[in-house]
């Protein structure tokens, strides 16, 4: 804590100080930066800061700011609203009761940001005064790009061949459920195929009779269009236009044109 | 430093140091400086064709040589080195499928043409296909098929041959070795005769022998 | 026999042939060229570290100089000769005091977030500083720190540490003396909850006491 004869004695000259502030108010950056002006006042180690009197300082500063009708950023206010709570934490004795950090650590930790902010502005100072590229020290002017050239080379292996030749022809070994429509009677066709000839069938006769032409010597194609024809003699008998009849399990199918009722 | 300068303008520095002088000033100018040049930048009295000798020489062999290029001097790569500034890099890549099926089909069945290929692939080929098994010289122009258009074949090269260590393009697997093999899965339709296939068989065997083209465009 | 031949087309080349292509290497490239790089251009089997020791000894006092940044390496020009260069000095615009402050305490605290800088500075800082930084490649981003909002972070880029010639963000100056004061720790104003702040930052450690800070902040 503060002793207040320190504080007090210094008050004119902050003063005076916080005058010459006030000018170039636009020249800080934001309230710390003004802060560590400030402290600069004080000459001493910034360790050794007395914050209470910092505190002083910026609100004479902030009185004065008001009086020049200067309008300060909200953040100098929220500041100076903080700091004047500092000072009074500073200055009342603790009240055990209280919650929270004392006025003691919250300076503590001002004056800490303080110290950590010079200490970066110290360090930037020195990195900006290093030999730098460019200005002390420089690079190759002549420089030989290196020419990249990318070299693809494409491999295969027997395997990759007989895999792909296999690939090919199982795809070849699908087609002919499509190839091989020509083997397939459809039943729109085994339809069009009985509805010419059911006109004449009068008498039962075998289902088989009624294959096209051409389809029954093949048993590829005899076993589709005996499929497609019965379905189609099916599809007839629906519509009430034949009747079929089979004698026996496996025995022939026969069909006739149906007969009108008697 | 600034000491140093203000000593040049009474003396010059010494000859090693001019030499460590001409040394930054020639690698870090972005083209070659001239003796006359070398003079106007450095100290007052420094005599850049001596330290310049002093140079070359402390260069001699070195991987960075000093270069007369006209009346400038500029640093260079050692010739011997230029191998360095090239940088290949290698990469090795699967023939894509598109490919490798192409040249199957040309293996198996060549003589072969375009639509030739398309059909047996039930897809159309890409000309970038073909371009690139005949940059890598794996299959090459055959004769051209008498046949209305006088379409042009393609062969397998000895290229080829040599790649998949094959002794001719009749040591190329039959279908029935390929799916004893397991690499054909699905069994034949029924009524193939797996013979008909077989590029083992002695029509086939024509096909690979025979110059003629004609006979082999049945399939 | 046989086996003298094998081994001479593994061999590497002789350290002194090495150090020449480092040399040349080195040279012909204006940016840093890792040793990784390096041992993939120069022939098998070399090992370029052990021959940058020889080329560093070389160039010990010379106009130009091998210059450590991170795991790379590149000649530059001695300092001390800058007085030469003034035809080749580089105009930068200058920086504004936020961007010199910023680029400090990213390079102290790295990674730092925006909220840290901010925190140190006691303004907020603007778009424009960190993407002139960022443009100028002297900062980046760095992994994303594990507290909530997951903020970025900024870290120093390697072209930083060439251009303010450091070998590794432990050689800025002053840093021992910083880290012994406790300046660079962060630490929680009185009266924050301690857990809502980011439990110490093992990634600061990484990046400034590793042998490989390079390898720490990738991505």
């Amino acid at each position: 804590m503060q002793d207040a004869d320190s504080f007090v004695s210094g008050d004119v000259a902050e003063r005076v100080a916080a005058e010459t502030l006030i000018v170039d108010v636009d020249g800080f950056e934001g309230p710390l930066d003004l802060l560590l002006t400030l402290s600069r006042t004080q000459k001493v180690d910034l360790r050794k800061v007395s914050v209470l009197q910092l505190a002083v300082q910026y609100l004479a500063f902030v009185e004065k700011a008001k009086e020049l009708r200067i309008e300060l950023a909200a953040d100098y206010l929220v500041m100076a609203a903080w700091l004047a709570f500092l000072k009074s934490r500073l200055l009342l004795p603790p009240d055990p009761t209280e919650e929270g950090p004392t006025g003691e650590e919250l300076a503590a930790h001002l004056a800490f940001q303080l110290e950590r902010l010079q200490a970066m502005r110290d360090v930037a100072a020195r990195l900006m005064g290093r030999d730098r590229l460019g200005r002390e020290r420089f690079v190759r002017g002549i420089t030989q790009d290196v020419t990249h050239r990318k070299v693809i080379t494409y491999t295969a292996t027997l395997l990759d061949l007989m895999q792909g030749y296999a690939r090919i022809r199982t795809k070849d070994e699908f087609r002919p459920f499509v190839m091989d429509r020509e083997a397939v009677l459809t039943m729109e066709q085994a339809l069009d195929n009985l509805r010419g000839m059911i006109g004449f069938a009068g008498d039962w006769t075998d289902l088989i009779s009624y294959l096209p032409d051409g389809w029954s010597a093949d048993p590829k194609k005899r076993r589709s269009a005996t499929a497609a024809t019965f379905a189609a003699t099916l599809e007839l008998a629906k519509e009430g236009r034949i009747e079929l009849r089979q004698d026996d399990t496996f025995s022939k199918i026969e069909i006739r044109k149906r007969q009108p009722d008697v | 430093m600034s000491e140093n300068k203000e000593d040049s303008l009474f003396e010059a520095p010494p000859l090693a140091e001019q030499e460590r002088m001409l040394e930054a000033i020639l690698f870090a100018s972005a083209e070659p400086v001239s003796l006359a040049e070398l003079a106007g930048r450095m100290p007052h009295g420094s005599s850049p064709s001596e330290a310049m000798v002093l140079l070359q020489k402390r260069y001699e062999g070195r991987g960075v040589q000093v270069a007369k290029i006209g009346q400038a001097y500029a640093f260079r790569t050692a010739a011997d080195l230029a191998f360095l500034m090239r940088r290949e890099t290698v990469e090795t890549r699967k023939l894509s499928r598109a490919a490798i099926e192409t040249l199957a089909i040309v293996a198996y069945h060549q003589p072969a043409t375009r639509a030739e290929i398309e059909e047996i692939r039930g897809v159309a080929v890409s000309r970038g296909t073909i371009d690139q098994l005949l940059e890598l010289d794996w299959i090459r122009l055959g004769r051209r098929r008498q046949t209305p258009g006088r379409p042009v074949t393609f062969i397998v090269t000895e290229h080829f041959l040599d790649h998949f260590g094959l002794e001719s393009a009749r040591d190329l697997p039959g279908l029935k070795e390929l799916r004893a093999a397991g690499l054909l899965e699905n069994r034949p339709p029924p009524g193939t005769k797996e013979e008909e296939r077989d590029p083992g068989d002695p029509d086939q065997d024509e096909l690979f022998e025979d110059e003629d083209p004609q006979e082999e465009s049945e399939e």
